[in-house]
């Protein structure tokens, strides 16, 4: 593959790509690696893994697939792995690596993730699971990040309403109720994923979680120390509920509840808008009509954390990990590689990866919206991961979608809901 | 082109294979191990004739018993065993499963699909096979009914977006009730009960094409003199399709409903794309996708509910190939 | 049976009317599928398909130029609003005629076109529908002109690109060629080894017939899912891995049930005397087989094979688990699945478009298979 | 009730043209049978007259009215096929009663009316049997059985006894003939091959060959004035002997010269201008009697005998005759003797027939006929 | 080149035992005939023999081997089927070659053997077709072309005529009894309702009934001497006459008077036990002749008459017969005369029979094989 950037120009860190090269030569080998990323996404990683190939002489091949998920774990326990899985759940990788399909990565990487990502302690927590063992190791190398919580909105319909963009949570509140009042509808959403209907919602209620409990709270509630039937939980759920009363989402809560997540920010492009906010993470303006640009068309602004707390300003994200399911040298080489900022630099500079890699050059993304998302990623003081991702997949990848699905439709209250995920859990634990 | 000529050689290997096997396995029984001459002629020809069903179904039996016995019996096992492969906890999975009401809607939505789905295929297609029978462009219509069964099940759900969805200017049925003059679109997907029907329409649409081909070389398999004889016995088409022509084909009926049957209760990539399984509609095979890779004793469990789902329409299998075997 | 005299034509008539009718309801979404995949995805979730043909009235907005000439003590601004770039990319198929405008994103069609109105300030708009424009405002414009939102008849507009992307991505024929390569041997090697078994099954005798029909009858019903991890271990195990024999083999196990059950079916119905004969003519079980059964067995073996291409064809999930997930070994399902659609599944109009471009060998499969669907095989054999 | 008249019928199946030029008037109350050799064309007319298979050009009325469009169940017609075409799946009872059914009897009738029928066809203990547990006979019988539990207004009898056995046969073609008796204004057409039907049963026969008719005549006549040599051979079997010959003397008796030697003298009238044709005369091998003295009409060698029983066969060697018509049977002299002969085989015998038994074919066609 | 011997033969489906103790050699050379009402079993026990049936008990040797568990195609058989089972997708002409196909046979030989069956079956012009445009005479001309291409150790033929025209009858007949005679070693069983076919071709017939076999004979020993009076009545056609009387005198001659007044007199001796004795004797209608003076056997109205051609038939009316036993054609006393005969329905006709011709049953049986 042609390496997308020429290589010495730009304001990309070419030495450490250029160092790179000097300690590794793979030539000759030959990995794999599957992840999630299709279509366009593929593209990118591929070329990035350019670089590496150009750097080592290894091949590599990248196979991206929809049902990654179920890919993995087929190859892995029939024995056909590939070297390197990207793993967009932790809660998958954390299966796989305590029934010791994947290799885990060296301490130095640990350290040096520590000292050289943003929120570094978050990221090492994040990846570190109980091996096959017993103990405690890292298992994966994160690697382009999501912010989710993000809001969208038109600018141009603000002005003419003459909305200012929310800075405390309550302000957003209000703001939905003054749209309310002016006889539109402040929000879209939707919920509708296929198989996968309903995370969207659940984005809602870890975002108000963070908004709302301590971060240490949020963690329990990921591990389910903090019952899903529990007071707090229930009054998040209560809170993304808030923003589902009559009048606050288009079409109406039943429809929210069906409407693809791809379709439903169309609304905010339609004349008269359809709502004015949406609230979705940073992949999201793929689905923007053809030729908008974010920043001008459309813009986005943090969702703001309350006044009252001291809860600071709570990052929301997801994120792919990078871990070894077969090991060969050349593929710890490429977890290696992975830790030089030009790996994260040439996907950054063609968009759509943020990275809370502090020694990468800010000059390298396109366009200023970028480097605003990613300075919410560098300037967060609380990082936490999407906790659906965390949990098992029975409840983050199912219990949780299809209950929030319910409560959104309205067919049950936030209490019920909290119940009816929390029961699921109890059994999964027998 | 090289890759061309790879397939082809790998097709010719394949089918080559095959034929080679079925033919030189009975030439060496026939010739060297029991050869039909000399003295033993009699028990050599008995032997030979004894063992040749098993060399016919050998590699049938091979391969079923490898890849889909094995795994059963496999599975079978595995759903003794909890979430974790380890913990043996017996019926355990099967007892929480039937205490889960998760599933007791799941197999009630199932229950549902397995009788309407193929009742309904079976039946349209039995008519369309019949009313295209004579008719000068009945080729061309009923390449139009299979259509759908060309579509991919995701391409097929894609479609029916098309027709269920909640907007009116989307949704070909939200926007006739527009023009019906009624306010609000509907949510199709969200009608309890009766948006397992609308689900069911698909596959039924879907289905009816499978049905129609199966059943219109029935229908064309029956003597046309027993047909010559009942319009000379006065039967209307009416009674000439139900009574002369539909006994006649009973048996292939039978397999046509078995097959979709079995299908419905494989089949849940129209489930999961357009509803999730949310809103109560959620069937079996879809409930297992659930728990497939990440809870496999459950999953396993459930695959065995499905297959007890089935034994009715097994019974009935075996019962009409008994009758006749005489 | 076409011979017979005097065939009612009031039948005939509603015969007719009623497989049109049965006809028209089963291609109403076909043609909603093939209508979409000549639309992009933002046509798609703005209007439905059965609105394409016709023009529509959307809604976009634009801008004014800036230019102003001076008028006594207003600025006068004319021009077409579509000169306007972003009023132009509403309407790649060109703009048509305007029917009103507005200027706030929440009215945008509040004046009728042609129609000079007050916009505050002392500032008059009129859009006329031709889309030439006069704004006059007391005030110099600067360098920002006036947003003008509008209402216009967007004529049909098709386009290829779905069918151009899909087609032409890369690899394409490559993956159009291993599709080729897994369904063609996966189709005809379960019918040839299911033929041999399931005329076993019908016709020789042994103990253990009826146990192992049910058997077969039994495994019908085996979750796919379930045995794939095992296969695939398998696989590895003795060294296939990954590759097209693998691939062969699964197809070829899983659809093993069902075309042993149809053929077994079928065959059994085939005339004993006809088999009987064919015995007394010396014939061995193998000749008899493929001499008499199977010639006889050809609409059995057409529905079948349209049945597994079909599976096959559409499978997903198999090729997946079974190829090796290189470019080179890469189906079509697979392709359009991951590179095509991928993280975009959300587009509808590629969906759309791989649904269309996939259904097309398959339908040549069916019309060339229908031809064994023969009447009356068996006519004159047996009285 | 009903009486059929075919007017130039014409089937083809693609180029091959079956049946061409058919004329034929069918009373009502007759009972017509079609004789002819394999393949000439009987069930194709029959399934005409049904009509199962559309008439290529032609017209066919029934009771006047043309019906060559008049959809089959219309023309109120049963038929026995050749091929039994009984349902598989019904059992003989069933079978029987379809058409009452159909026709929504009352279930008495229907049940009387079967079992009249099976009582008849001695079908009574398998009424309640597939027809796939019946014997070819039992299967026929039901066939029979479905035609005559109907009242129609034409029966289509397709060789409806070909498979029974001599006592039965006799039986039910005496049924046959008696429900005639009973209905004798039901037109019945009946396709046989066996001699004994087609005499005892027809009002008429009509004998068809070459794709047309040969000869249309009450039975007797066929066999006393068969109108050429087609139908001389084909009625009556063995068929009769052909013998090739010169006219010598014409008159009201003719006397042939044979070429073989020998001198036959028929009761046929000829013209003068016949004198010292070429003809064949036929003789039935019935019709042949030892010639104690003077005139004998053939000479030869008994080749091979044939006891029936009641009559003994004496098959003639005919030294010209080729192998090939030997095998076909054409060519043999065959005399049928009353009684038990033994111990012919091999002698010289001397045959003769009184005139009025001796016909005389010119150019195949009786000269009764010219 | 192979005989035949069936040893306390059984035959049952489920619990309907169709045949049973039967026990029979057959040699080989012989060509066997298997008459018998329809329905008797006639065709299974043949597919036994083929091997198409299981036996359900006893033995079947051929050759001096046990071959009940030896598959058909090993047995050395060829067999034209009831149904004909022809091969549906082939055309004639690979119908015939099948067989020979099978065995390997070279080109011109499979060639030369099938088409010298179509000339003698008059098949050529249909060698290209499929079964489907045949009538039914063509079809079984095929069905029984296929068996003569082949060579095998025993032809099975099971009513392999019954569709085919008269003159085709005798022509193929003769066929089948020239191919007899060309191959002398090789063993026919053969199947038919016909008379003449069975008369004529078996070296000896079997007759079947109520799932035995009735007697084993040589034609003429069955019509002359039927062992009793299923068998007498079965063979010759129309059906011997039997009427009730009492023994008057026995001895090398017996007298019986009638019970419906009248005497006949047997040649068949009796013993002085007899006397007085309840019997039946058995007249064949072509045995019947006028009775001039004296004594007569039977007396009555001619009911009656139909007119062969060759023959005439007289029915009598007899007081006592029910309506049903007419029905059936038991009851009906027949007489058969030569020629033609009209003009006599309705007279009273006193009528007898020679000595030799008059059959005496007592209990069913024939006095002669008691
Ligand atoms: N599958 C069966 N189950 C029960 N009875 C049967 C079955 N097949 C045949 N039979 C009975 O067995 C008897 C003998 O049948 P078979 O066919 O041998 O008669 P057949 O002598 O050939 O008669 P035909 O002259 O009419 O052909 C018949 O009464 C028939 O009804
Ligand atoms: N579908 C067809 N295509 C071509 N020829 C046909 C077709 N069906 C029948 N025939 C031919 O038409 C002729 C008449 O057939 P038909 O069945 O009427 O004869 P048939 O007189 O009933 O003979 P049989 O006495 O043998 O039953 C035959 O020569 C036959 O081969
Ligand atoms: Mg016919
Ligand atoms: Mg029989």
């Amino acid at each position: 593959q042609d390496l997308v950037f020429e290589k010495g120009e730009g304001a990309f860190s070419w030495d450490s790509l250029e160092e790179f090269a000097s300690n590794n030569d793979f030539s000759g080998e030959s990995i794999d690696i599957t992840g999630p990323w299709t279509g366009a996404d593929a593209e990118l990683v591929n070329s990035v893994i350019a670089y590496f190939e150009d750097a080592t002489g290894a091949s590599v091949n990248y196979s991206g697939s929809d049902s990654f998920e179920q890919d993995i774990v087929i190859s892995t326990e029939a024995n056909s792995a590939p070297n390197i899985a990207v793993f967009p759940q932790p809660g998958l990788l954390s299966d796989l690596a305590s029934r010791g399909a994947v290799t885990p990565l060296e301490d130095e990487t640990a350290e040096w993730i520590r000292e050289n990502y943003a929120a570094g302690d978050s990221w090492v927590d994040l990846a570190t699971f109980e091996g096959e063992g017993g103990e405690d190791r890292l298992f994966a190398f994160p690697y382009k990040i999501d912010v989710k919580s993000l809001v969208w909105y038109v600018p141009e319909q603000f002005e003419e309403l003459g909305l200012e963009v929310p800075e405390t949570y309550e302000e957003l509140k209000e703001l939905t109720q003054t749209i309310a009042d002016e006889g539109e509808t402040p929000w879209c959403i939707g919920l509708g994923s296929g198989a996968a209907t309903g995370w969207p919602a659940t984005d809602w209620v870890e975002d108000l979680m963070l908004r709302t409990v301590s971060p240490e709270q949020y963690d329990a509630w990921v591990s389910n120390e903090l019952d899903f039937s529990s007071e707090e939980v229930v009054n998040a759920i209560g809170e993304y509920g808030w923003f589902l009363q009559d009048g606050y989402v288009s079409g109406g809560r039943e429809a929210a509840a069906t409407t693809d997540f791809r379709d439903s920010p169309s609304g905010l492009f339609q004349f008269p808008p359809e709502c004015y906010m949406h609230k979705q993470a940073t992949f999201i303006p793929t689905f923007f009509p053809e030729g908008t640009v974010v920043g001008e068309d459309v813009d986005f602004f943090y969702f703001p954390a309350p006044e009252s707390g001291d809860l600071g300003q709570p990052v929301l994200g997801g994120g792919t990990m990078f871990a070894i399911t077969e090991d060969s040298e050349a593929t710890r080489g490429f977890i290696d590689f992975l830790q030089t900022p030009l790996a994260h630099e040439i996907w950054a500079a063609q968009g759509g990866l943020l990275t809370p890699h502090t020694g990468i050059s800010q000059d390298v993304f396109p366009s200023d919206s970028q480097r605003a998302l990613n300075d919410i990623l560098l300037n967060a003081t609380t990082f936490r991961f999407d906790a659906s991702d965390l949990m098992p997949g029975e409840i983050g990848a199912g219990a949780f979608w299809t209950q929030m699905v319910e409560f959104t439709t309205g067919s049950q209250d936030a209490q019920a809901t909290g119940e009816a995920i929390q029961s699921r859990w109890d059994a999964l634990q027998n | 082109m090289p890759v061309i000529l790879q397939g082809l050689i790998t097709i010719l290997i394949g089918v080559g294979g095959c034929v080679g096997y079925f033919y030189l396995s009975n030439l060496i029984l026939d010739r060297f191990i029991f050869p039909a001459k000399g003295e033993n002629i009699g028990r050599n020809i008995n032997r030979a004739n004894a063992v040749r069903p098993w060399l016919f179904l050998f590699p049938a039996m091979f391969v079923l018993g490898l890849y889909l016995v094995y795994p059963v019996v496999g599975s079978f096992v595995r759903s003794l065993y909890g979430r974790n492969p380890n913990e043996f906890v017996g019926l355990g999975n099967y007892i929480s499963l039937f205490g889960s009401s998760d599933f007791q809607t799941s197999f009630f939505n199932n229950f549902l699909w397995v009788i309407i789905v193929p009742a309904a295929s079976t039946f349209i297609g039995l008519v369309v096979a019949q009313l295209t029978d004579n008719l000068s462009w009945g080729n061309l219509a009923k390449s139009l009914i299979f259509m759908p069964m060309a579509i991919s099940f995701v391409g097929a759900s894609l479609i029916w977006k098309f027709v269920y969805a909640n907007d009116a200017d989307i949704g070909l049925i939200n926007a006739i009730r527009a023009m019906l003059g009624f306010e609000n679109p509907i949510d199709v997907m969200q009608i309890p009960f009766w948006n397992n029907l609308f689900l069911m329409v698909i596959l039924i649409w879907i289905q009816t094409g499978f049905a129609m081909v199966i059943l219109s070389a029935a229908l064309r398999g029956i003597p046309e003199e027993t047909i010559e004889a009942a319009i000379l016995d006065g039967a209307n088409p009416w009674q000439l399709f139900f009574k002369i022509k539909v006994p006649q084909i009973m048996a292939t009926i039978v397999v046509v409903w078995t097959t979709i049957t079995i299908l419905v209760l494989k089949v849940f990539d129209i489930v999961y794309t357009m509803t999730g399984g949310n809103f109560g509609t959620e069937i079996l095979p879809s409930y297992m996708m659930d728990f497939m890779f990440r809870d496999d004793g459950r999953a396993t469990a459930i695959a065995f509910v499905i297959m007890i789902v089935v034994l009715p329409v097994m019974i009935w299998n075996i019962r009409e190939a008994r009758k006749e075997m005489r | 049976m076409d011979n017979i005299a005097g065939t009612k034509s009031s039948l005939m008539w509603a015969t007719h009317l009623s497989v049109l009718f049965l006809v028209l309801l089963w291609l109403i979404p076909t043609i909603g599928l093939f209508v979409s995949s000549f639309r992009d995805r933002d046509q798609i979730s703005e209007s439905g398909w059965w609105e394409a043909p016709f023009a529509v009235e959307l809604t976009a907005r634009g801008r004014t130029a800036a230019d102003a000439v001076q008028d006594g003590d207003v600025y006068v601004i004319t021009g077409n609003i579509y000169d306007d770039p972003e009023a132009r990319s509403y309407f790649p198929g060109g703009g048509g005629e305007i029917v009103a405008f507005g200027t706030s994103g929440r009215a945008p069609g509040e004046f009728p076109a042609g129609e000079r109105v007050e916009i505050g300030d002392g500032e008059t708009l009129v859009v006329n529908t031709d889309g030439t424009y006069e704004w006059r405002t007391p005030e110099d414009p600067g360098d920002r002109g006036q947003r003008v939102y509008f209402a216009a008849e967007s004529p049909p507009n098709f386009t290829t690109e779905n069918y151009e992307q899909v087609l032409t991505a890369d690899n394409m024929d490559r993956a159009f060629i291993n599709t080729l390569t897994v369904t063609i041997p996966a189709t005809i090697i379960p019918i040839l080894v299911a033929a041999f078994a399931a005329y076993a099954l019908a016709w020789m005798d042994f103990p253990g017939r009826g146990v192992l029909i049910a058997v077969v009858v039994g495994l019908l019903v085996v979750p796919l899912q379930l045995a794939l991890v095992p296969m695939l271990n398998l696989h590895n195990s003795i060294g296939i891995g990954q590759s097209f024999i693998g691939i062969w083999f699964a197809h070829t196990a899983f659809g093993m049930p069902l075309a042993v059950y149809l053929l077994r079916n079928y065959m059994a119905g085939l005339p004993r005397d006809i088999i009987e004969s064919a015995k007394v003519d010396g014939a061995t079980d193998f000749e008899l087989f493929l001499r008499i059964v199977l010639p006889l067995s050809l609409p059995a073996l057409a529905a079948f094979s349209i049945f597994q291409f079909l599976w096959t064809w559409n499978d997903l999930l198999v090729a997946k688990v079974f190829l090796p997930s290189d470019d080179a070994s890469k189906v079509m399902t697979v392709k359009i699945a991951d590179d095509l659609l991928g993280s975009r599944g959300g587009d509808w109009g590629i969906l759309a478009t791989a649904a269309f471009v996939s259904i097309a060998v398959p339908l040549v499969v069916f019309f060339s298979m229908q031809r064994f669907l023969v009447r009356g095989l068996l006519a004159g054999s047996v009285k | 009730m009903a009486d059929l008249k075919l007017t130039d019928v014409k089937k083809a199946y693609g180029n091959v043209t079956v049946l061409e030029h058919i004329n034929l008037d069918i009373e009502q109350g007759e009972l017509v049978v079609f004789v002819g050799p394999s393949g000439c064309g009987k069930s194709t007319l029959l399934r005409m007259i049904a009509g199962l298979e559309r008439i290529t050009a032609g017209t066919l009325e029934i009771d006047g009215q043309v019906v060559n469009n008049v959809p089959p169940s219309q023309r109120g017609i049963a038929m026995v096929f050749q091929s039994y075409a009984l349902y598989p799946h019904m059992t003989v009872r069933d079978n029987m009663a379809f058409a009452l059914k159909i026709a929504k009897k009352s279930k008495d009738e229907i049940e009387q009316r079967v079992s009249n029928a099976a009582r008849i066809l001695q079908l009574d203990p398998y009424l309640d049997r597939l027809p796939k547990a019946l014997s070819g006979g039992q299967r026929q019988r039901v066939a029979i059985g479905r035609a005559i539990v109907r009242d129609p207004k034409v029966y289509l009898f397709d060789e409806p006894l070909s498979n029974l056995d001599a006592a039965l046969r006799v039986a039910t073609r005496i049924e046959i003939a008696q429900l005639k008796e009973q209905m004798p204004d039901s037109t019945m057409v009946y396709v046989t091959h066996d001699q004994v039907e087609a005499m005892t049963l027809a009002t008429r026969i009509v004998v068809l060959a070459g794709g047309g008719i040969s000869q249309v005549g009450t039975p007797l006549e066929l066999y006393q004035k068969p109108q050429n040599e087609f139908v001389a051979q084909f009625i009556g079997s063995p068929a009769m002997n052909l013998l090739p010959g010169k006219i010598v003397e014409t008159g009201d008796r003719t006397v042939i010269e044979m070429d073989e030697g020998g001198r036959a003298v028929s009761e046929y009238p000829t013209t003068p201008e016949d004198q010292g044709a070429q003809v064949k005369i036929g003789v039935r091998p019935e019709d042949f009697v030892a010639a104690e003295e003077g005139d004998y009409i053939f000479e030869g060698k008994v080749d091979i005998t044939e006891a029936l029983g009641e009559v003994t066969l004496l098959y003639f060697e005919t030294g010209e005759a080729s192998m090939e018509e030997m095998e076909k049977g054409d060519a043999a002299v065959i005399a049928k003797l009353q009684g038990v002969h033994q111990n012919l085989r091999g002698q010289e015998v001397r045959l003769t027939a009184e005139p009025s038994k001796v016909h005389v074919f010119r150019n195949g066609t009786s000269i009764l006929y010219r």
